[in-house]
């Protein structure tokens, strides 16, 4: 390996790595603004500027040099120590004196490194710029008069977001960043600029003037907004969540969020379900706990097991499930299914619902089929996965199903599953490309699983994974996109239909002829409830008054994912725990409890009183949960044992999601995601193709 | 005879445009002369030859020719190689590359050939200030018509296929910066790259690219028909050729010139120019190369050669030979305040130094310009200008400061006087200096 | 008359009171009925004439109006009048300083003026049945 | 330079003209396929042309024809200082203001154009022009300069600048070059150089030998 000196001291770099980061691993921090690990390198805020032997005799920008062997780099020299002093009085002469009221106050670069690297003083005496505001719709809040050009926001957008919309206007002191005509930036990723703005010239609109960062608690979670499961930081004051950031997770999100996932948690403080409710006379009553648990023993006590019927969300945690499980499937009741779309997939091997290649593999791909999915609505930070597969592998990706704009070229095969037939003949360039692919992949979605013959599209996707060889030696390329972060759990352990019992689209069916007695819906509210006869009883466990709370006769108030320490697996089948950030909202207690204490007044006492005891019931009777963050490529699959039998028809496929800001009931609840609606799904600006 | 430089020893013998700029004309001067057998010598051949005749590049840098053309690959692998032309010809000063394009095209379409013929690029692009219009056409005319005669295009008569694009740019001097222009070519703002990778690795399009003067290009061709030798006899060692030097400003007759290098500024000011306006002891100072490099006083220009290392020497340049003559009347501080506001208004705002910087020294200059600073802001402005030098991707940032670094290192006194004489007839400004003088 | 003895609060004590009787004379009243005074002859330690309020009713500083604040404290020399300080349209009248008493500024939201508090982190809002 | 905006008035639509049109082809001819953006500098200059001015639908039909996002294409308009965003006069005159042209009376060039025509960046009253003051145009030799609609109008004086005013404002056609007694850039009073009739009589068409043709010389 090469070697180089730091400031005398010397260390050891791989090839390739440019001075800035061997500067770093010898321990040496570098001043930058511009440069970002995940962006392209522009060099143009020479902030970082060090000195290099052998080199010209003045400061180099180290972020864009690459390292050589031998050489000696200096970051500590007058020379480096007055560059930068240079440096940062030009950024700070036109940058205004606004801290006390800059939402980035408090983790911001110029202000950190002003500290640091700055002069004392400032020699300008003459007026200092100012920038006209920009429109950047109902994420972004913009003072660009704060802006120091440093580009990440141009660069995310055109780079790792696809959507080329955000620039660097006029010239010279006069440029400054705006979006075309001053247009909503209409990418789902728009947080992430804000996230990226090194001052405050970009700043979180719907969190604007709300905290200051040294006043938040920092706890980590994971999202539950789509199933790709990112990794979060909860930033909590008191007890409400006052922001949302990402957590770096290379092999998951990387460090980018969408903007549900950021900015729904508004949704968290509206429409909340804090006290149980009973209905009473046609109306929903407040009721206690006790009286609440009475009525639903009553009517269970009076049920026959098999007239029962209990539908897990899309939210839930595993450990919610798992007790709903234990309690309800201890009890005989054979009508349990966590598909409340109706996905009919599960109850195979596991590899055959899970996310094969990973996330990070994904990136590896060369060809990609995506079958009735568009990511771009389904998980748009995976998304950026297959943007930066086709952006670094030249990877070629098919759809079959509904055209979109994904942000990256892709070669639409056709809308049905007739496109199979299709693209698997001879000849068809695609199929070349897929069969002739060192890495082949195949996504299929909720577009093609969520549907009666669902498992007969899965059979044909995997006819088609299986004569495009997608599964071999060392690469799994079979994946299944799922759209509920509490998926993969559910079928993990199994929260399906037992003995010939109902799934869910069979239960609402039911309910809606009189056909269950019971209907038990633990967050789930993505069901036509108005459907639901009068005969049936419905018990609501759940955190919003959505479709489920508003046809319930008993409501029990459970928590949202930031209320309670829990296990989601993602789509991968990567089990990961997050904590609680802030307490449930007025009586409402976490859902395993509620499950807990409606055990003991049932007569039949679940065998765990923490949840810790539930989790090792969890691991020991599904080992799946044990391997945590942990997720292995290669898995072998036997994919003709993956879907059912039957005709597929000829519907064209359709992605499950038609308006990403409204997936669920936290989202619907949030008035920011109802503005980011209003702008960008309600009223979209037409943009000329890429 | 005026000058040095002999009549029958000039290459642009239609430098003022008097005979027939198109290929007739050129013909009978001499161009398209023993083409094919140059092309026949093989690209070794030439570029040694070129080498040889110690041409350097007419843009400003002054980096050698045939040395910059051996950068680009021995063989074209799979990206094709590009030859362009750096005719952005925007350096307050210059205007040579224009009397090349619109009086002998020819002479340059040639030179583009044989380069292009050295670097195996069979495509070479002329990138073309936007606002020279007449000299675009002239050259898409002459261009048209070497296509007709099969002198370039593909199966030409000279066995190497050959295209020549012209086109424009559209107002920005930054896209005179090889990479900047790059960009520019390839349809975006003209922000100049980092480098490395150098454009002999990754240049337009990512492919092995040279970017080259118009006047080092159009010399080519004269340099190989009469030898390496013959060239370099011109002007001193490591200065060889014969150069067009342009000379405006205060001289009795302004003009465009073909003279050897190393030409000392006083021949070249009163055997072409008629002298100085007023005489030569009217003399205040001169910028030598173009408005980036520092100017020398008039005491410092009598004897002075016009070649790259004897003006490095004074601490200026030779630049693109562009001479700007300011006699006594000239309000010194007034005319660099202006070139400040030129290269204010044309940094292209990319990086930090140039953009803020250039406002700031501008702002600065035009109170010095007044009078109305203070003294302690000269050692401040030159303080800013040092930071600004050197810490910028591009030399838009140097060339920036090097001519407000001039006026001090020769004219300081008389910024300090206008400060002076602003505050003494104005007692109120002067409160400050009075008190702390008491 | 026992308050007028024993407190200070309730108008002049009765030493204020003789002092001012012997030694001063009245300059004017404002219109919260306290009245001004000048000594006749006696000179306070700086040489000035001394300057005296006997307050109408409860002793309280905030009560002087800001013309007759600024004679007392010797800004100005002549004793305003309507004619040397007259009231401009934009004044505003003046008033004593109200704190602690029923007439307090309440923020909006305090609960003294019966409003609700201003919302704050951690507030929800609850789902009601229809 | 100030900051560029879009004009606040934007006509509804924008077509390419036909001669536009062919302009267009003509200039994509001249990129690689793949590389249609690098077209983007000329074919905004066409529309200009065409319309005497950019607007915002031309931005976008600009974008639309050659896969550019309308954003890429704005950066480019702002960019670049010749395309005008706003109207400009049926005669749009720009004066070199740069040191060399300023040097020898680009000051008194640019009063005439204020008394005649009003104040800078503005269209007259009567809508015929624009005057713009504008940096380096690359005839320094023949300074004061301005360039009138495409073309340089040389060595100015402000009896010239006024005469041309005149001439353009009565729908004549002024001949552009230098206003005063010279050839190009030739010294006043005719060259002084290149004068040898040698140079001229053909006697250098006659096909040359190659120097050092024999023995390539090594690289020095």
């Amino acid at each position: 390996m090469p070697k180089a000196k730091v400031n005398g001291v010397e260390v050891e770099f791989e090839a390739g790595m440019s001075v800035l980061q061997v500067a770093e691993l010898a321990g040496e921090e570098i001043p930058r603004f511009c440069y970002h690990e995940r962006l392209s390198i522009p060099g143009n805020c020479r902030m970082c500027l060090v000195e290099v032997k052998p080199g010209p005799p003045k400061p180099q920008a180290s972020c864009a040099l690459p390292a050589s062997d031998n050489q000696e780099i200096t970051t500590n020299s007058p020379m480096v120590k007055k560059a930068r002093e240079g440096v940062m009085e030009f950024l700070l002469i036109n940058h205004p004196l606004d801290c006390p009221i800059c939402d980035q106050g408090g983790e911001c670069d110029l202000q950190d490194q002003a500290t640091g690297y700055g002069r004392d003083d400032s020699r300008y005496a003459l007026n200092k710029r100012a920038v006209e505001e920009k429109q950047m719709g109902p994420t972004v809040k913009t003072i660009m008069t704060r802006c120091i050009h440093c580009t990440r926001c141009v660069r995310f957008m055109a780079e790792i977001a696809g959507q080329q919309e955000v620039g660097l206007l006029n010239r010279g002191e006069d440029a400054e960043i705006s979006t075309y005509l001053e247009t909503a930036v209409s990418s789902e990723l728009s947080g992430n600029i804000n996230d990226l703005c090194p001052v405050g010239a970009l700043t979180h609109r719907p969190w604007a003037y709300n905290y200051r960062p040294w006043e938040l608690k920092k706890v980590e979670g994971v999202d539950v907004h789509d199933a790709l499961g990112s990794n979060v930081v909860f930033q909590v004051r008191g007890a409400e969540v006052m922001r949302v950031l990402p957590r770096i997770n290379d092999a998951v999100n990387e460090e980018w969020l969408s903007d549900k996932s950021r900015y729904a948690i508004d949704g968290l403080m509206r429409r909340r379900l804090d006290r149980p409710y009973v209905r009473r006379g046609g109306k929903l009553q407040e009721a206690s706990w006790a009286e609440a648990f009475e009525a639903v023993a009553a009517k269970l006590g009076d049920s026959s097991p098999d007239r029962v019927g209990v539908i897990a969300g899309d939210l839930q945690d595993a450990e919610s499930m798992k007790a709903a499980l234990d309690l309800f499937g201890g009890a005989g009741v054979p009508n349990l299914d966590c598909r409340q779309d109706g996905a009919q997939i599960g109850g195979g091997p596991r590899e055959a619902h899970l996310f094969n290649t990973t996330v990070l593999g994904l990136e590896e791909a060369d060809a990609i089929l995506l079958v009735g999915t568009n990511p771009r609505l389904e998980s748009p930070v995976l998304n950026t996965r297959i943007r930066k597969a086709w952006f670094l592998n030249n990877a070629r990706v098919g759809l079959i199903g509904e055209a979109a704009d994904l942000t990256y070229p892709v070669e639409h095969l056709g809308e049905t599953h007739r496109a199979f037939e299709e693209a698997a003949g001879w000849g068809h360039p695609f199929a070349e490309a897929l069969r002739g692919a060192r890495r082949p992949a195949i996504i299929v979605g909720g577009g093609a699983l969520a549907r009666p013959d669902g498992g007969a599209l899965v059979r044909a996707a995997a006819q088609a994974a299986q004569a495009f060889d997608v599964v071999r030696e060392g690469w799994n390329g079979w994946n299944v996109l799922h759209t509920a972060a509490s998926r993969v759990g559910g079928l993990d352990m199994g929260f399906l239909p037992r003995g010939g019992g109902m799934g869910a689209k069979a239960m609402m069916g039911a309910a809606g002829q009189g056909g269950l007695d019971v209907l038990f819906l633990m967050g789930a509210d993505e069901l036509d409830t108005r459907a639901i006869g009068p005969d049936t009883f419905v018990i609501y466990m759940g955190t919003h008054g959505d479709a489920g709370a508003s046809r319930a006769d008993v409501i029990l108030p459970g928590a949202a994912y930031t209320e309670k320490p829990g296990t989601w697996v993602n789509t991968e089948g990567r089990v990961q725990f997050a904590s609680r950030a802030v307490f449930p909202k007025g009586e409402a207690r976490e859902d395993w409890a509620i499950l807990r204490a409606l055990s003991e007044r049932l007569g039949a006492t679940l065998p765990y009183d923490s949840i810790g005891a539930l989790r090792e019931k969890l691991i020991s009777d599904h080992p799946a949960f044990g391997q945590v963050d942990y997720v292995p490529t290669g898995r072998p699959l036997d994919l003709s044992l993956v879907g059912l039998d039957g005709t597929p028809s000829d519907e064209p496929l359709r992605s499950p999601v038609t308006n990403f800001y409204m997936t669920n009931p936290i989202a619907r609840a949030s008035l920011t995601m109802a503005d980011c609606s209003a702008v960008r799904v309600q009223a979209p600006v037409p943009m000329a193709a890429e | 005879m005026p000058g040095i430089l002999e009549d029958k020893d000039r290459i642009f013998t239609n430098l003022y445009g008097l005979h027939d700029p198109m290929l007739a004309g050129a013909r009978q001067r001499g161009a398209w002369n023993a083409t094919a057998d140059i092309l026949s010598m093989g690209r070794d051949w030439v570029i040694t030859q070129v080498k040889n005749s110690g041409l350097r590049g007419r843009g400003g840098a002054g980096f050698g020719t045939g040395l910059k053309w051996s950068f680009m690959p021995k063989v074209v692998g799979e990206r094709p190689h590009y030859l362009v032309v750096n005719a952005d010809e925007s350096e307050p000063g210059t205007c040579k590359d224009r009397e090349i394009l619109r009086h002998d095209p020819h002479l340059f379409i040639e030179g583009c050939l044989i380069a292009s013929f050295a670097m195996q690029a069979n495509t070479c692009y002329v990138y073309i200030r936007g606002e020279y219009v007449r000299e675009r056409e002239v050259l898409e005319a002459a261009v048209a018509e070497a296509r007709r005669e099969r002198l370039i295009g593909p199966g030409n008569i000279h066995g190497w296929d050959f295209e020549l694009h012209v086109t424009h740019g559209a107002g920005a001097y930054i896209c005179g910066e090889e990479t900047a222009l790059l960009e520019s070519l390839e349809g975006k703002k003209g922000l100049p790259r980092l480098k490395p990778p150098f454009p002999a690795g990754s240049g337009l399009y990512g492919c092995p690219t040279t970017v080259n003067n118009v006047e080092s290009i159009a010399v080519v061709g004269e340099i190989i028909r009469r030898g390496s030798a013959w060239f370099a006899s011109f002007g001193r060692p490591n200065n060889t050729g014969t150069k067009l030097f342009c000379v405006s400003g205060h001289v009795e007759r302004p003009c465009n010139v073909e003279e050897a290098m190393s030409i000392p500024l006083r021949q070249l000011l009163e055997d072409h120019c008629g002298g100085v306006r007023g005489g030569w002891n009217n003399l205040k100072a001169v910028i030598p190369g173009g408005s980036s490099v520092a100017m020398i006083p008039a005491e410092q220009c009598q004897d002075v050669l016009m070649d790259f290392d004897a003006l490095r020497d004074l601490k200026s340049g030779l630049g693109t030979a562009a001479v700007i003559v300011m006699d006594k009347s000239t309000d010194l501080i007034r005319a660099i305040a202006r070139i400040a506001y030129f290269y204010k208004h044309e940094s292209c705002g990319q990086c930090t130094p140039c953009r803020e910087g250039t406002g700031w020294m501008w702002r600065v200059m035009e109170r010095m310009a007044a009078g109305q600073a203070e003294m302690h802001e000269i050692d401040m402005l030159l303080d800013v200008a040092s930071q600004i030098e050197g810490h910028t991707i591009c030399a838009l940032g140097d060339a920036a400061a090097w001519p407000i670094q001039g006026l001090f290192r020769h004219f300081r006194h008389e910024v300090e006087d206008r400060i002076s004489s602003y505050r003494s007839g104005k007692p109120h400004v002067q409160g400050a200096t009075l008190l702390a003088a008491e | 008359m026992l308050e007028k003895i024993f407190t200070w609060w309730n108008g002049a004590t009765i030493g204020t009171l003789l002092t001012v009787k012997r030694r001063g004379s009245q300059v004017g009243a404002d219109s919260f009925g306290n009245r001004y005074f000048e000594s006749r002859d006696h000179k306070s330690y700086d040489g000035r004439k001394r300057r005296w309020v006997l307050y109408n009713g409860y002793v309280d500083a905030s009560k002087v109006p800001a013309e007759w604040f600024g004679w007392l404290h010797y800004s100005v020399d002549e004793a305003p009048t309507e004619q040397n300080t007259p009231r401009r349209s934009w004044m505003k009248a003046h008033v004593p300083n109200l704190s602690g008493t029923p007439f307090a500024w309440r923020p909006r939201g305090s609960i003294a003026r019966g409003g609700q508090r201003a919302s704050a982190s951690g507030d929800y809002q609850a789902w009601k049945p229809d | 330079m100030s900051v560029r905006r879009l004009s606040r008035e934007q006509p509804a639509s924008f077509a390419f003209s036909e001669a536009t049109q062919a302009d267009i082809q003509f200039w994509l001819g001249k990129f690689p396929t793949n590389r249609r953006q690098s077209a983007v500098i000329p074919i905004l200059w066409r529309v200009q042309k065409q319309e005497g001015w950019v607007s915002e639908p031309a931005l976008r039909a600009t974008a639309e024809l050659l896969g550019m996002a309308y954003i890429r294409v704005l950066e480019v308009a702002t960019f670049y200082t010749m395309f005008n965003l706003e109207p400009v006069g049926r005669t749009l005159i720009q004066v070199c203001g740069t040191t060399p042209c300023a040097l020898r009376g680009a000051g008194e060039v640019m009063d005439v154009c204020r008394s005649k025509i009003g104040p800078k960046n503005q269209l007259s009253p009567d809508g015929l022009f624009t005057w713009q003051e504008v940096e380096c145009l690359g005839a320094c030799v023949n300074a004061p300069m301005a360039q009138i609609n495409d073309y340089y109008f040389e060595d100015l004086t402000a009896a010239s600048m006024a005469q041309i005013i005149d001439d353009f404002a009565a729908g004549r056609d002024p001949q552009p070059g230098p206003y005063i007694d010279r050839a190009n850039s030739a010294p006043v009073g005719g060259p002084i150089t290149l004068t040898e009739p040698s140079l001229f009589d053909g006697s250098r068409a006659r096909k040359v030998e190659l120097p050092n043709r024999v023995q390539p010389e090594p690289a020095a």
